[in-house]
């Protein structure tokens, strides 16, 4: 290390074997804290997928009681769940938390924070976080943001039931606490999320090894430095929001509630003179970036794992590096296209509509360069690369049908419609979350210095990727058929209620018992995961070398599992990120600190 | 292990981590204060005619905070000064002036809190308004020190310079449609105006409490890294301008216009 | 449209009855022709290229990979159909949709309230004009805040909750607003959904093209009868929206909302 | 910055500091003073508000640019900025400007 004499500032951690509170708990190791993200927000996967299962139960069988948890969930829930039956309220409920808890609870902290934290440093070249103590704190406070929200389960009126999108006035005027939690619960998370940001950015522009220029980072570190600052500048006015919408609920100020409400007869003592489109726009305001905050990490995942396994550098890197900062920039200027029937008028939609269409266009290019990517590699079809590959197409489906949504003139059919539920998980969850586990099985031997079996991983892979197109191709189905989402009776009442009344004709209403049964099978493929995650830390097979990939990026020329510090001698860094196949070498990949032959001179520390 | 560039700027970018964390930081309440402030502004467009008070505001206590303020960021600015010249005993003299400054601030703004607390309006049954002070609350009747107002306008916006009379008022309950003190809740104004004050409070708060833990035990970093310490006031230093910069807005915005 | 472009059935879009309900429909049929297009175009491509350059065929990875600018032009050409749709189909037509409304002398005008969870519906009678409505008479006989005072509510019709007609062939322009929360008012065989917010009254207009009834569905989250909010929507010939209208218009007063 | 100033530096800038703290001062007797005369026309106090924030902003800047530094800051730091008063300008600028009774499709 350049500056180790400088100072002489302490480190408890250099002079004896810390113990388990703080080697596991309370650490600062940017790799512990990426762990101990991955793990909790895994968690949150799970609990945010067991919500949705209940909820597909009601869905297919509306009224009847849900088999086996049913009873559960009436003593833990009471009247909301009697006879084992889900009631409206608790559907609403579970449906709230379920948005929430795989948006807030679940992907930001998988894609950001857990692969964020473990790789990022790594792949600059840096011996930790440039703040770790900041770091242990942002895990906390998304630990006290992540209990707040489960607590609220338990408390009499249950969870927020407003959607997790909240608008008010309903979010204000149920009078039960849940939304109260929710929104305390949400200003833990926005601090971590803040917290972290920060750190990732100061992070990615101070600690970047000697020679690690701009140009010269793996794609994946970009796509988390494009994601930090939409964090950063996305989540304050959320904050605000949340602020007022509490200042609403436990001060009776009128922030978002207009004057003359009238709730069940009752003409409602407050003062009036808010506007329920304000909450709507500081919502979006952040929703619209925060759905890329969901999907960057994820490119960036791929980008490594496409390269390494097509052995060829990416196509386009450029072209990469600069579509997602476009990205980045225009996610601010595009939220109001959630809000196309709020009553707009032409020239806001015209200009809302036209940016939406312009930010679709990078989106283009960044798969196009992962498409062309392909051609002239030799493709590995290993688990990760297998997930990756899946990836490209199911963003792809996901990606295009927000088209159709992103003009006016056609969301008005298809607003709130299943299509757009199925617009939007075929990017999350067989987008995302497969990008996820392909992160998962690429760098679990950096992890642990051993491999997932890959045979399993396989199983895994293919079934889910056969579960998830059962659950979500017919969704686009039924939303073209005019089914609405968020209907906890799954549209019964809608399908015409009378004699002669022309509805949503049956066949599309039937399609949820399909649909629900694809999603517990997909709870069932994931048990092979579960087993492999746990069972491979001890018994997987041992990895062969510290860069059993025969990878590029500098995570792979670190000791098995990285030591605290990383690296053993800070790297020089000489060369792009993905030199794969370079003519006239030897090996197959040139790992971007190994000095040209030839040369002895230390490269620059980051010159541009 | 040691963290690169605590001290010492990055070459290449000019800074030091914590630097660039708090201006990074700084971005996002900019962000912050500018999702209040374009609520402020809406709900202001927004507002009936004749409900938006002017004036309603101690501008003399108010501008007194803000010299406060202002005072407070000098010796700010100034306790890093002495560091920068070895002058540590200084340094101390100047950041006390800073906390108290901090405590004044609080004060004032506490006291006109509470004044806006104990200030209540009444909607008669016949529709007029009796605006004022809280004197006396009995079963049967209710006595404000202040003014009777035939619209909401007249207590909102009265003509510049006229100050109607205060005079004690009392009116039996069972004449009182409404009653509310000037708490959040009483309308869009004062919702904001607690809002963000508050948020800015707590700011305040926040910001006094560093400046106090390296005025007190985190000192002692003076006598074994005197450049980090001295890097800790200045990033501190830059979170207490803003903190000063946002009251420099909020003053006019909600006293004065 | 030709026949042979016509996806619509391959898309299973609902019963159209509505006269701009046809241009919904162009548009998003237009528009997955695009998708379907690109993603004919890639998924070939894909597979092609995941089986041509498989490990076991391809040993050696070539470093320079594909040397084209077809992507280029294929990217241009997707902004440019996309620009085309935005600028020759959406925004127009958006621009009808809210700006260009029918006189309403010449259509049915329907005061439409939404509230958790009914849909409470008000026409002007004969003179055309909506009798006052005042918040602050709100209470259990009179959910609406009615003033009976009003001499223009007076032949004012105010149906049953729930219970909405209209003729055929003739513009409705319905004003939309609610009493509590936000809801969606959602016609899906007219093409129609827009927003009810509290506080606010928009205007919304379509002429439907066929007598029927019509399931009225809420398309935003508002409670727990969200699932439930129906109601239907019946056009009538001429003649029988007359008859509906006389009928209930002597009980159906201001004074004795059912 | 703190690397490039020698001692001697510093105390240099102290008189500036000094008179910036008078200009702040001054400011805001001046914000208080200006907000009981009446500018522009008879009833709307657009003028009154244009007023008050140029000094409003004014002051402002000497904070940011002299107590913060900001005037000799790095480029890095006004990047960021410029990004951050973008987006703050653009949210502040299309929700208004979106809830404009123009671009609200609602009759009152
Ligand atoms: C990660 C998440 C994510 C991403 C990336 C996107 C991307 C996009 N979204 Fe989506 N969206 C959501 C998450 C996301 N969205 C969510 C969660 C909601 C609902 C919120 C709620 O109401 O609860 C939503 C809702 C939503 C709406 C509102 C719908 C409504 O409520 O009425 C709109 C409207 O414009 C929209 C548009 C778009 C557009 C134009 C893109 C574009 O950026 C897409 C660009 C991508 C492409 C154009 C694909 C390009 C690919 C190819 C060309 C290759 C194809 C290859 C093969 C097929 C092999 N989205
Ligand atoms: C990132 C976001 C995300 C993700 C990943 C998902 C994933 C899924 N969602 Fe979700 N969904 C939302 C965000 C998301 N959803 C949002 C925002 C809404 C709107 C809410 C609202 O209306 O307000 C919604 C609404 C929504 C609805 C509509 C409900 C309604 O409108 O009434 C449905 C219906 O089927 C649904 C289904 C599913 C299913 C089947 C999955 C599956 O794909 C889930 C798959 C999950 C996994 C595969 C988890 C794998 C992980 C593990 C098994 C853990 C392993 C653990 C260890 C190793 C320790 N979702
Ligand atoms: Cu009304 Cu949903
Ligand atoms: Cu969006």
């Amino acid at each position: 290390m350049q500056h180790t004499n400088q100072d002489s500032h302490h480190q408890e951690h250099a002079h004896h074997e810390p113990g388990f509170w703080a080697k596991y708990i309370f650490s600062t190791d940017h790799k512990v804290i990426g762990i101990q993200y991955a793990i909790t927000s895994l968690i949150f996967l799970f609990i945010g997928f067991s919500l949705i299962m209940a909820m597909r139960w009601q869905l297919a069988y509306p009224g009847k009681p849900i088999p086996i948890i049913g009873g559960l969930l009436q003593q833990a829930l009471g009247d909301a769940a009697a006879g084992g039956v889900m009631s409206p309220d608790l559907y609403n409920a579970f449906g709230a938390m379920h948005g929430t808890i795989m948006v807030f609870l679940g992907i930001v902290p998988l894609a950001f924070a857990a692969f964020g934290n473990f790789v990022v440093p790594l792949q600059i070249g840096a011996v930790d976080m440039a703040f770790p103590r900041i770091n242990m704190a942002s895990y906390q406070s998304f630990v006290v943001g992540g209990v707040i929200m489960m607590v609220s389960f338990f408390i009499p009126g249950g969870a927020a039931q407003a959607g997790w999108t909240s608008y008010s006035p309903l979010a204000t005027i149920i009078p039960t606490q849940g939304q109260t939690f929710w929104i305390i619960g949400m200003v833990f998370l926005i601090t971590s999320s803040l917290l972290g940001a920060v750190n990732f950015i100061v992070t990615i522009i101070q600690m970047r090894a000697p020679g690690m220029n701009w140009m010269r980072m793996p794609f994946f570190v970009w796509a988390q430095f494009v994601t930090a600052f939409l964090l950063l500048l996305a989540f304050p006015p959320l904050e605000a929001a949340a602020l007022m919408q509490l200042m609403d609920k436990v001060a009776d100020t009128s922030f978002f509630l207009p004057t003359g409400l009238v709730i069940s007869g009752q003409v409602l003592p407050i003062s009036g003179g808010g506007s329920p489109l304000l909450w709507q726009h500081l919502f979006w305001f952040l929703g619209h970036p925060e759905v890329y905050v969901l999907i960057l990490p994820a490119m960036g995942i791929v980008c490594e794992v496409i390269t390494n396994n097509s052995r060829k550098p990416i196509w386009g890197y450029k072209s990469l590096v600069y579509s997602s900062l476009a990205i980045g920039f225009l996610s601010f200027i595009v939220w109001a296209h959630h809000m196309y029937l709020t009553g707009m008028g032409t020239k806001i939609s015209t200009f809302f509509q036209t940016t939406t269409m312009i930010i679709s266009i990078p989106s283009v290019i960044i798969l196009t360069c992962f498409f062309i990517s392909l051609w002239g590699g030799s493709i590995r079809f290993n688990t990760p690369m297998l997930f990756c590959l899946a990836f490209l197409p199911m963003f792809g489906i996901g990606g295009l049908t927000g088209l159709p949504l992103g003009f006016n003139y056609s969301d008005i059919f298809l607003h709130d419609t299943y299509y757009v539920i199925a617009h939007f998980h075929y990017i999350v969850a067989p987008g995302t979350i497969f990008a996820l586990f392909a992160g998962i099985y690429y760098w679990y031997p950096k992890a642990t210095g051993r491999h997932m079996s890959e045979f399993w991983g396989k199983v895994h892979f293919w079934l889910s990727l056969l579960c998830m197109n059962l659950i979500f191709q017919p969704m686009f189905v039924q939303g073209m058929a005019g089914l609405n989402r968020r209907l906890y009776d799954g549209g019964a009442t809608y399908a015409g209620s009378g004699e002669g009344i022309i509805g949503i004709p049956q066949f599309f209403i039937d399609l949820n018992k399909m649909i629900s049964h694809a999603a517990w099978l997909l709870a069932i493929v994931q048990i092979p995961f579960i087993i492999n995650f746990f069972w491979s830390i001890r018994n997987g097979r041992k990895v062969a070398s510290d860069n059993p990939w025969d990878a590029t990026t500098l995570e792979w020329q670190t000791p098995t599992p990285p030591p605290h510090g990383n690296f053993i001698e800070v790297p020089n860094v000489y060369r792009g990120p993905y030199e794969y196949s370079v003519p006239g070498h030897k090996a197959d990949f040139t790992p971007q600190n190994e000095p040209e032959p030839g040369t002895h001179k230390t490269a620059k520390p980051s010159p541009k | 292990m040691e963290i690169p560039y605590t001290v010492k700027p990055r070459p290449d970018t000019g800074l030091y981590n914590a630097k660039l964390g708090i201006w990074l930081f700084l971005a996002s309440e900019v962000m912050l204060f500018g999702a209040l402030f374009s609520a402020y502004i809406l709900l202001r467009v927004g507002a009936a005619e004749g409900t938006w008070p002017k004036g309603l505001l101690n501008v003399p206590l108010g501008t007194i905070n803000t010299l406060v303020l202002i005072t407070s960021s000098i010796t700010v600015v100034m306790a890093w000064v002495s560091l920068k010249m070895n002058q540590f005993g200084k340094f101390r003299v100047y950041q006390a002036i800073t906390l108290l400054c901090a405590l004044g601030f609080l004060g004032i703004k506490s006291y006109e809190y509470k004044d806006k607390f104990t200030h209540y309006q009444i909607v008669k049954s016949d529709g007029t308004y009796v605006d004022g002070h809280m004197v006396e609350k009995t079963a049967d009747h209710v006595i404000l020190d202040g003014i009777e107002a035939k619209q909401l306008s007249e207590i909102n916006s009265p003509e510049h310079g006229k100050h109607p009379e205060h005079k004690h008022i009392t009116v039996p309950t069972s004449e009182i449609k409404k009653i509310g003190n000037y708490g959040p809740a009483h309308n869009t104004y004062m919702a904001i105006y607690f809002t963000l004050t508050g948020l800015h409070a707590l700011h305040v708060i926040g910001g006094a409490l560093v400046i106090a833990f390296l005025w007190g035990p985190g000192a002692k970093m003076w006598k074994t890294e005197p450049e980090r310490f001295t890097n800790r006031i200045e990033v501190s230093g830059l979170f207490w301008h803003f903190v000063d910069l946002v009251w420099i807005f909020l003053f006019p915005v909600l006293y004065l216009l | 449209m030709n026949q042979y472009l016509d996806i619509s059935r391959f898309l299973q879009l609902p019963v159209l009855a509505s006269e701009h309900g046809k241009d919904v429909d162009a548009l998003i049929i237009w528009v997955h022709w695009l998708m379907i297009a690109l993603f004919i175009g890639w998924i070939v491509f894909f597979f092609y290229t995941i089986v041509r350059f498989r490990k076991s065929k391809n040993p050696k990875a070539d470093y320079n990979g594909a040397k084209t600018h077809a992507s280029t032009y294929i990217e241009v050409a997707v902004a440019g159909v996309e620009g085309v749709l935005l600028f020759a189909l959406a925004i127009p037509l958006w621009a009808k949709a809210v700006g260009k409304f029918p006189a309403e002398n010449e259509s049915t005008v329907i005061r439409l309230t939404a509230e958790q969870f009914t849909w409470n519906s008000r026409y002007p009678g004969a003179d055309g004009v909506f009798g006052k409505q005042d918040i602050s008479l709100v209470n259990g006989n009179n959910p609406m805040g009615y003033v009976d005072s009003d001499p223009e509510g007076q032949d004012d019709r105010t149906p049953n909750p729930k219970d909405i007609h209209a003729p055929v062939n003739k513009p409705v322009i319905i004003y939309l607003t609610s009493k509590d929360v936000i809801h969606s008012f959602q016609l899906d065989p007219m093409r129609v959904t827009q927003d009810a917010i509290p506080g606010m009254k928009i205007p919304l207009h379509f002429t439907p093209t066929k007598v029927g009834q019509y399931q009225i569905q809420c398309a935003q989250l508002c409670g727990s009868g969200h699932a439930t909010m129906d109601g239907v929507f019946v056009v009538d010939t001429a003649e029988d929206y007359n008859k509906w209208l006389a009928e209930k218009t002597k009980t159906g007063g201001p004074v004795s909302f059912e | 910055m703190s690397d490039q100033h020698t001692h001697h530096d510093v105390s240099k800038h102290v008189r500036g500091y000094l008179i910036i703290f008078a200009a702040l001062l001054v400011g805001t007797v001046l914000t208080v003073w200006a907000s009981y005369i009446h500018f522009g026309a008879k009833d709307s106090n657009t003028w009154n508000i244009v007023v008050a924030l140029i000094i409003a902003s004014t002051k402002a800047f000497l904070v940011a640019g002299y107590f913060m530094h900001l005037i000799s800051e790095k480029k890095l730091i006004y990047s960021i900025l410029a990004f951050t008063g973008f987006f703050v300008v653009g949210l502040m600028y299309l929700t208004i400007w979106s809830m404009e009774p123009a671009n609200i499709v609602h009759f009152k």
